[in-house]
């Protein structure tokens, strides 16, 4: 359908026409920002929603030669497959939300909008760009608009928050950085080819060439890099403050889009470069996600703020899409390759990928819900709130649906993706042969189902709280409400039908896994 | 012709569920007509449904009817969604709907005062009535396990109905709210064993469907170790949702919701789910006698713990809340005897014991059918009497008969029935699952087991007896305790009449044993269960009246009843005597629950909020500290190292001088090692 | 004729006394002085160099260096006599408003 | 008597290699008199302007042309540096610029001001194309003292004349140093051409002269680099001298500095490869643990700068850390790494430091404190430094980033389609870990200009003239970042060049 079109530069493109237009308002007509944003990512949205349903996917790729010296190749190669399209749509609907949610902002609203749009030019990027130069450039690229966005709209500690996460996260790619100098040239040195290519393809050409030595030093190199954005256990401490301190938009962002590209660059890079290097580290990738999934879970119980306990809870979610990847791996290591069943073998990853889209769509409601109980209440500690659920019946409906949702109610989405993900886990630890390590995973369950019900009962039942006047709450407002209106339908929607995004997860994660255990030695 | 319309009786009140939700506006809403249109509809259904099913050839020859459509697929697994229609099935729908109907009417009467919460209310219930009949006409355990957790949600919503602005002020809506977070929390606990029971199902068997998880060729196939670890798993998804031993403590709290909710959630839909599943998973649980051994003794753990609890209850809705505990510890352990000599009775291929096996799990699910009947009345009519004292404490209550007739009259019926008094409903199933208990203790090397779990469950019948009456005469009967003068008399018929209802099938539920009832709640026929048709009465009565052990239940409820009449009706013995005005230690222990409630708070907050806590600072101080430590020490070195910078000329060229020296040093001792010097 | 070593060792004397002077004078005036002492140190190899190696290559090195030298010299004085004008010292002591 | 015209055609014809340097002197000679003439600073500084343009011009044409000429053996003018000349003269071109107006820069002489960068800009020329110690010798000198007198330029000055004073003394000292260093050298080899001194060590062996002509040549030109621990005069005399000086003197000397390394021990380290591997790569090893000092101590003491220039000149110290890695790496690679870094290095560092110039011209000062607010005061201005300053920390899509990226590549991988070596990965990994220390500081500047509230909030006017140059410093930052190729094309021909001298 988009033949002649490129567009998924429009993707890239679209969004930084509108940050430009939004940055040149001035004072006078800055309160129109928030409608330019709004048609310009209603765009994206739309065409990205078109992508979902786009089948010949391979025909949108655009390549062209960009930088071409001293041996170096770097190209501006754009793709789309199964992964992708669903992080672009999970991204070009989050910042379309956002957008209405914050329609409210009244503090230089035109720069805050700005920051968002050059964000889903950042997201964008790293989701549909296969050089690892442009995937690189885009990577870095989502920092400094998230940095702005802490340290202009943020709390009371941002600064400490902000500078934090631009550090943290700073160092870590640069440490990825590494890797990737280390894979490409080595891969152009293997494949005896006269230039370095950036190029996804033409690295992963050499995958099964590497040494094993190279794949696990290598793999661990990108490993630290993607971990620290997912973020994992011990690397995790940059999130809850960059969240607490952050806008709710920024949250949303934050933790909706931005700790996917860890995940995503995992099975997009690590996996797919280095396929002995990642089993060789499989293990230690199973123990690592259990231990962010049972440490993250037990740290949001502890938790007095509503954003940083949903902040330690994606922690534990995105443990759960790692677990995803590890129960992939520990399969695939452990199974007689002879007896290796297709289905069972990219079952982990599948449910990875649906886990950090449900995440992402899960943890945009708690966090909008929670940044607006902040806003309207002025706090967002728990002891000091309670029984506002007579006094804002929406937010608590709202709230409701999300926490459920998170703590995985069947009927809603986040359950699929626990299910699936510890199912698969079952699956791979059986292979491995401890199959009680799934012991952990119901564990975390059973503090999800903890910790969530306990804070609504601390937030929304109970008797109404003396702590706070509670005389002129208001309950969401129009535009709030539709943006947390259209996420919880597409919550029951993927919850109901899941297969919706399993069609478009599963092609991917079958040819996926195929590759991956054909470079196998 | 209706069959193909069964997925209509979950969905009839779903759509109610959302057009309360979404149309119901103000104080007077429809809400109630919505809900109780729905449940009719549901009710007809399942009614023409059963009917066709039961009439139907499909009944006689394989024993159920199927049919589903793909939901989705994951790699080799396809996912389901469709209706399986047995006699189990059938049972299941007719009383849930029924009483469900019946409670929905009665809650016109009871939650009128409710204002605006109605819509909230009614929505709910709908909503909970959808799970329950959802879950009982999935084909496969998946879909069953997303309609079990929806009705986790309803209990959690409808017990914390008051969990916010309650009536009764703040303590009582920080009770609500408290008692709803156990309900769901405990409830989850089963739901994570059995979702890791179905990973192994799924695992074992490449899909969840019944039909071929039922399928006696494919079990063959499956490794024993895994059909007995999941099906272990799967009972530990029944024992938190029938609140079995050792999770029963949430259901007394359970207590904090309308009194509609509790019979809800008591008589026709959450905690008859646990025994379905166990009833439904039958062809599984009885791979293996271990298993059934181990339900069984839950069962009579259950049963006998709970039944002593309700002794010393003073809440009259908590009494009926142990009392269901206690009943569905005898279905397990029915369901469990059966269970076990069915298995046996594979195991040594012995027919007759395979025939006995049918006979307890009929027993089990028997008991399952009037009690539902028996205790919808009891709750309703509690129900009603609380309407009117607008207490639940008992002591405040007594000389109720006068003023609430027809209430007091079928609580009556109702308690002579649960109390297994002759030819009333309770005695026929009840001495059909001690009877099959008993047997089971004669055969194999296990049952010894179960001749003990006999012995709990008769102590368990004199209890029941007992303390149903001691709750039915300190209501009732006595002098006019204080709320009994401020009472508002009976109350309105949309109350009265689904009582009356009710008594009658608490009454008479019974006598449908005798006609052909049991030939519909048999195990499809790939397990060759005796015959699928009635055995007819002059085989049940036989069966009844010529075992001795009958007439033992039957003097044990009449003793429990006359001594209850003694203490709390004529006052002619003291019960301070027994409890040493209740100083007694038994009498603290029962007064305590055992003392289960202090420790699950203490397991939460050790094990829950201790480690949460202690990770917590382990993440401030260990781990974000690692990280501010080496920033600060940065910066630190910095600062150092920005005062080596003096300003003073000659220190620069000193460090210059020096700094050559080294480089020279060094430079000369590699050449002379290296440089061939 | 007198062996190379003597002129070299000459020089590095020179060379060491002048960096002495470097690094330890406190008036900045001395310290100029002592570059210029280093500076001669390497004239005096240079020529030395040239003298004993038949290269002619040193003498003519030897002048660039005289001629750089005096420049420098020239500078320097100025810059010192300009400080002398702003800050009324030469002492190196005092010279240390700009540091960390 | 008569005039053989052939020869002195033939004179001409030889001194082409130095043509552009001519000119730049022939410009020097002649500022004096626009002075005199003028009598305006904006014209003298234009002439300026011409001569370095028309040099530029012919530079350029000859580095198009890919023309190669010896000049007697001291000069020899090949892609290397061709491209060298491009830069020096492009940071004069900027120097130029801003002293023209700068508040800072008004001085009695402007002619004597600009006949001196002249002069200077005519020795980094002369460093250069030099192939022979003397001429080094003699440019690095060319240099120095212009700049010792420009940094005593700024009058009444007490901070400038202070710095004046530490340069001339430590400048002096290196230079003395050098010419030591130097000497033994000759008296080695007989000769003061590089390749043959290093032909003839690689003959007759290391011996101790060498190696203390080593150490002394190592201190002398680490100087002018500002390498750990040869650094400490950079920060005071950044800080003291005029913003213009600055410029100069961190973005043009210091890699004039880096060209003398290249052309001395990088030439002579891989002639000496040949027969004494292993001193060689001990040598790297000693060049790599220069390099790692040297920009962690120049990023971990700006974090405790308050006075935006002097973290500047502390940044810059790191940057020459970086560029050192080229040293130590020792491969065709990395040496294109390097000298891409220069350029992106004079873009990015150069128009800081004109900001800086600018502020302090227009007298809001030179502090963190100074800079609260500035993206009220100044919105464009602190757009600019944003970018300069993301730019050196390495953010991409800008030239700090790509220069980065070739760079640090080369330690990871010597040569591109050349297997991976563990050998320098140690030194990426500092390098990498320093540019993340540095953007704690570069963030501190952002915070100050963009999130924390200024003590007022009226705007001033910047001189156009500065801001047009620091707006060309841009658009070389952003060309470099979105689209290096032509110019790493160019680097990769001056680094092999430079092999082909072997």
């Amino acid at each position: 359908m988009f033949d002649e079109i490129p567009i998924l530069t429009l993707m890239l493109v679209i969004p930084l026409v509108g940050s430009l237009l939004t940055l040149m308002m001035g004072k006078s007509k800055q309160k129109f920002a928030k409608y330019v944003a709004g048609i310009f990512s209603g765009i994206v949205l739309i065409l990205a929603t078109l992508l979902l349903f786009e089948e010949n996917v391979a025909a949108l790729a655009e390549n062209h030669v960009w930088i071409e010296a001293a041996n170096i190749q770097i190209s501006y190669i754009l793709e789309i497959d199964g992964m992708s399209k669903l992080m672009v749509f999970l991204t070009a609907l989050l910042i379309f939300l956002v957008v209405m949610f914050s329609a409210a902002e009244s503090d230089k609203p035109n720069y805050y909008h700005t920051l968002v749009m050059l964000m889903q030019v950042g997201l964008m990027g790293v989701y549909l760009s296969a050089d690892y130069f442009l995937f690189y450039i885009m990577w870095e690229v989502t920092l400094i608009p998230m940095y702005f966005m802490i340290s202009w709209y943020g709390g009371p500690r941002r600064h400490y928050a902000a500078i934090k996460f631009f550090i943290y996260t700073h160092v870590a790619s640069l440490v990825m950085l590494i890797g990737i100098f280390a894979m490409t040239f080595e891969a152009a040195a293997l494949t005896g080819s006269s230039v370095v290519s950036f190029a996804f393809a033409d690295v992963a050409a050499a995958a099964s060439l590497f040494a094993s030595g190279f794949q696990a030093l290598v793999f661990g190199l990108l490993f630290f890099g993607f971990a620290v954005k997912m973020p994992m256990v011990p690397f995790h401490t940059w999130l809850p403050d960059a969240h607490v301190e952050a806008p709710t938009g920024g949250s949303v962002l934050l933790a909706g889009v931005m700790l996917k590209m860890g995940t995503y660059g995992m099975i997009r890079v690590a996996l797919n470069v280095f396929p002995e290097g990642a089993l060789w580290w499989a293990e230690a990738l199973m123990v690592l996600a259990l231990i962010s999934i049972v440490y993250g879970a037990y740290a949001c119980i502890a938790q007095t703020d509503l954003k940083k306990m949903v902040a330690y809870s994606s922690i534990n979610h995105m443990g759960m899409v790692l677990l995803g990847i590890a129960a992939s791996l520990l399969y695939v290591k452990y199974t007689d390759p002879a007896e290796v069943v297709e289905s069972l073998a990219s079952l982990g990853i599948v449910f990875a990928v649906f886990q950090m889209f449900a995440h992402g769509l899960v943890t945009a409601v708690l966090f909008m819900v929670c940044g607006y109980t902040g806003e309207a209440t002025g706090t967002r500690e728990m002891p000091l709130l309670g029984g506002l659920a007579s006094k804002m019946p929406i937010l608590a409906t709202f709230m409701m649906i999300g926490f459920m949702a998170s703590l995985g109610l069947p009927g809603l989405v986040g359950f699929w993706g626990e299910f699936g993900v510890i199912f698969s886990f079952y699956v791979g630890a059986k292979a491995y042969g401890h199959a009680w390590l799934i012991i952990f995973c119901l564990l975390s369950i059973m503090l999800n189902a903890g910790f969530y019900i306990w804070a609504m009962q601390r937030t929304l039942f109970g008797r109404e709280t003396k702590k706070i006047d509670t005389s002129k709450l208001r309950d969401v407002g129009k535009a709030q409400g539709f943006s947390l209106a259209v996420l919880c339908i597409f919550l029951a929607l993927f919850g109901m039908w899941p297969d919706l995004a399993l069609g478009v997860i599963e092609p991917f994660a079958d040819s996926f896994m195929q590759i991956f255990q054909g470079a196998l030695p | 012709m209706f069959i193909e319309y069964t997925w209509l009786i979950p969905a009839i009140p779903l759509v109610m569920f959302v057009l309360i939700g979404l149309f119901s506006r103000g104080e007077k809403n429809y809400g109630g007509a919505f809900a109780v249109l729905g449940a009719l509809a549901t009710l007809v259904i399942s009614a023409l449904v059963a009917y066709e099913f039961l009439t139907g050839d499909a009944y006689t020859t394989v024993g159920y009817v199927t049919e589903s459509v793909k939901w989705f697929s994951i790699g080799g697994f396809e996912i389901t969604l469709g209706y399986y229609v047995d006699g189990l099935t059938c049972l299941m729908l007719i009383f849930s709907t029924l009483i469900s109907l019946l409670i929905f009417i009665y809650s016109l009467g009871y939650m009128d005062d409710q204002g605006k919460r109605k819509k909230r209310y009614y929505a709910e219930i709908s909503l909970f009535l959808a799970g329950m009949t959802g879950l009982v006409i999935s084909n496969n355990y998946l879909m069953m396990f997303v309609f079990w957790e929806v009705m986790g949600l309803c209990s959690y919503l409808l017990i914390g109905f008051w969990s916010f602005k309650h009536p009764e002020g703040d303590e009582a809506s920080d009770k609500a709210a408290s008692a709803a977070k156990k309900a769901f929390i405990v409830t989850r606990l089963g739901d994570a064993s059995l979702m890791a029971g179905l990973f192994v199902l799924l695992y074992a068997f490449n899909t969840l469907d019944f039909v071929t998880l039922f399928d006696a060729s494919i079990i063959e196939t499956i490794d024993k170790n895994l059909l007995v670890i999941g099906t272990l798993l799967l009972f530990g998804g029944a024992i938190g949702k029938s609140a079995q031993f050792p999770l029963q403590d949430w259901l007394p709290d359970a207590m904090a919701g309308p009194t509609t909710v509790s019979a809800l959630i008591h008589a026709a839909t959450m905690v008859k789910a646990g025994v379905y599943l166990v009833a439904r998973s039958f062809p599984l649980f009885t791979q293996s006698m271990e298993v059934m051994l181990v339900v069984g003794l839950i069962g009579g753990i259950t049963a006998i713990l709970a039944a002593s609890m309700a002794l010393v209850n003073d809440n009259i809705k908590q009494v009926l809340a142990f009392s269901t505990i206690s009943q569905l510890g005898y279905m397990f352990m029915a369901l469990g005897a059966g269970g076990y000599m069915f298995a046996l009775g594979i195991a040594e291929n012995d027919t007759a014991l395979v025939a006995l096996g049918a006979l307890g799990y009929t027993a089990g699910v028997f008991h399952m059918f009037n009690h539902a009947f028996f205790k919808a009345q009891l709750f309703l009519g509690s129900g009603s009497v609380i309407h009117s004292t607008g207490t639940e404490d008992m002591r405040e209550m007594g000389g109720l008969r006068h003023k609430m007739k027809s209430t007091s009259t079928t609580m009556l019926i109702g308690s002579l029935s649960i109390a297994g008094f002759p030819f009333f409903s309770g005695f026929w199933s009840k001495d059909l699952v001690l009877a099959s208990v008993l047997d089971a203790g004669a055969y194999g090397p296990e049952g010894y087991v179960f001749a003990i779990v006999w012995i709990m469950g008769i102590i368990t019948v004199f209890m029941t007896a007992f303390y149903m009456f001691r709750m039915w005469y300190m209501t009732f009967g006595g002098p006019e305790g204080p709320k009994t003068e401020t009472c508002h008399g009976e109350s309105p018929k949309s109350m009265t009449i689904p009582l009356w209802v009710l008594a009658i099938f608490a009454f008479a539920s019974g006598f449908l044993l005798l006609f052909g009832l049991d030939g519909m709640i048999t195990i499809d026929s790939n397990f060759l269960v005796g015959t699928l048709a009635g055995e007819g009465a002059i085989y049940w009565l036989e069966h009844m009246f010529l075992n001795p052990y009958t007439y033992l239940s039957i003097v044990l409820a009449l003793g429990g009843i006359y001594i209850a009449y003694l203490m709390y009706g004529k006052f002619a013995a003291n019960p301070g005597r027994f409890n040493r005005e209740g100083t007694s230690w038994l009498y603290n222990a029962l007064e305590k629950r055992w003392w289960f409630p202090q420790f699950y708070n203490w397991l939460s907050w050790t094990f829950g909020y201790g480690v949460g806590k202690a990770v917590n600072s382990f993440d401030k101080h260990v781990v974000d500290g690692a990280v501010n430590g080496v920033a600060s020490v940065i910066v630190g070195s910095g600062e150092v190292g920005k005062r080596a910078q003096t300003g003073n000329v000659g220190n620069y060229t000193s460090v210059i001088m020096i700094g050559m020296a080294v480089i020279g040093a060094t430079i000369l001792l590699l050449a002379h090692f290296l440089g061939g010097m | 004729m007198i062996p190379i070593e003597f002129f070299l060792m000459f020089a590095a004397i020179l060379f060491v006394i002048g960096i002495y002077g470097i690094m330890t004078k406190n008036n900045a005036i001395v310290v100029l002085m002592c570059i210029e002492m280093v500076l001669n140190a390497a004239n005096m190899n240079l020529v030395t160099f040239a003298a004993y190696n038949g290269a002619i290559m040193g003498q003519v090195f030897v002048l660039f260096t005289v001629a750089v030298a005096a420049c420098e010299v020239a500078v320097g004085i100025a810059i010192m006599l300009n400080v002398y004008k702003v800050k009324k010292t030469t002492v190196i002591d005092d010279l240390t408003e700009l540091r960390w | 008597m008569n005039i053989d015209i052939s020869s002195l055609t033939e004179a001409f014809d030889s001194i082409a290699p130095i043509w552009p340097i001519v000119v730049l002197i022939i410009g020097a000679l002649l500022m004096p008199a626009f002075q005199i003439l003028f009598k305006r600073r904006k014209v003298t500084a234009g002439a300026a302007l011409i001569f370095v343009a028309v040099s530029a011009c012919l530079n350029v044409q000859m580095l198009i042309d890919g023309y190669t000429g010896n000049y007697h053996g001291l000069f020899d003018y090949d892609a290397f540096s061709g491209l060298m000349i491009v830069l020096f003269q492009a940071v004069a071109f900027i120097t130029i610029l801003m002293s023209s107006v700068s508040r800072e820069t008004t001085v009695k002489h402007v002619g004597a001001f600009y006949a001196l960068l002249l002069v200077a800009t005519s020795g980094m020329c002369f460093v250069a194309t030099a192939t022979d110690l003397l001429t080094i010798f003699v440019g690095v000198e060319m240099v120095s003292i212009p700049s010792y007198a420009m940094v005593a330029l700024k009058r009444n000055d007490s901070r400038a004349a202070e710095a004046a004073v530490k340069y001339v003394i430590v400048g002096g000292l290196s230079s003395g140093l050098t010419v030591y260093g130097i000497s033994m050298l000759f008296g080695l080899a007989g000769t003061t051409n590089i390749l043959g001194i290093a032909e003839h060590i690689a003959a007759t062996g290391i011996t101790a002269a060498f190696a203390i002509a080593l150490a002394t040549m190592i201190a002398g030109y680490g100087f002018k680099i500002a390498a750990v621990p040869f650094h400490m005069w950079a920060p005071d005399v950044y800080e003291g001298a005029a913003t213009p000086v600055s410029v100069f003197l961190s973005t043009g000397s210091k890699k004039m500095g880096i060209v003398v390394f290249i052309k001395i021990f990088f030439v002579m380290f891989i002639v000496i490869q040949s027969s004494y591997s292993e001193f060689t790569e001990s040598m790297q090893y000693l060049f790599a643990i220069i390099a790692a000092v040297t920009m962690t101590v120049g990023n971990v003491v700006a974090i405790a700068q308050t006075n935006v220039k002097r973290m500047l000149a502390y940044s810059s110290i790191a940057q020459a850390g970086y560029m050192l890695i080229a040293l130590a790496v020792l491969s065709e690679w990395a040496l294109t790494g390097a000298v891409f870094y220069m350029f992106a290095h004079v873009f990015m560092k150069g128009g800081a430091f004109i900001i800086v110039g600018i502020l302090i011209h227009a007298g809001v000062g030179e502090t963190l404190k100074d800079y609260r607010g500035l993206a009220k005061r100044a919105p464009l201005l602190s757009a600019l430094m944003l970018i300069f300053l993301f730019s050196l920390a390495g953010i991409p899509p800008l030239g700090g980033f790509t220069a980065k990226f070739f760079l640090f590549s080369a330690a990871v991988v010597t040569e591109p389609t050349g297997v991976v070596s563990s050998q320098w990965i140690w030194l990426a990994f500092v390098a990498v870990i320093n540019s993340a220390i540095s953007l704690y500081y570069y963030a501190k500047v952002v915070k100050a200009m963009y999130i924390e509230k200024g003590s007022t909030e009226e705007r001033f006017k910047a001189p156009y003239v500065m801001t047009f140059a620091a707006i060309l410093c841009v658009l070389g930052v952003i060309i470099m970042g979105v689209y290096p190729g032509p110019i790493l094309d160019y680097c990769a021909q001056a680094a092999s060049a430079i092999m082909s001298l072997l």
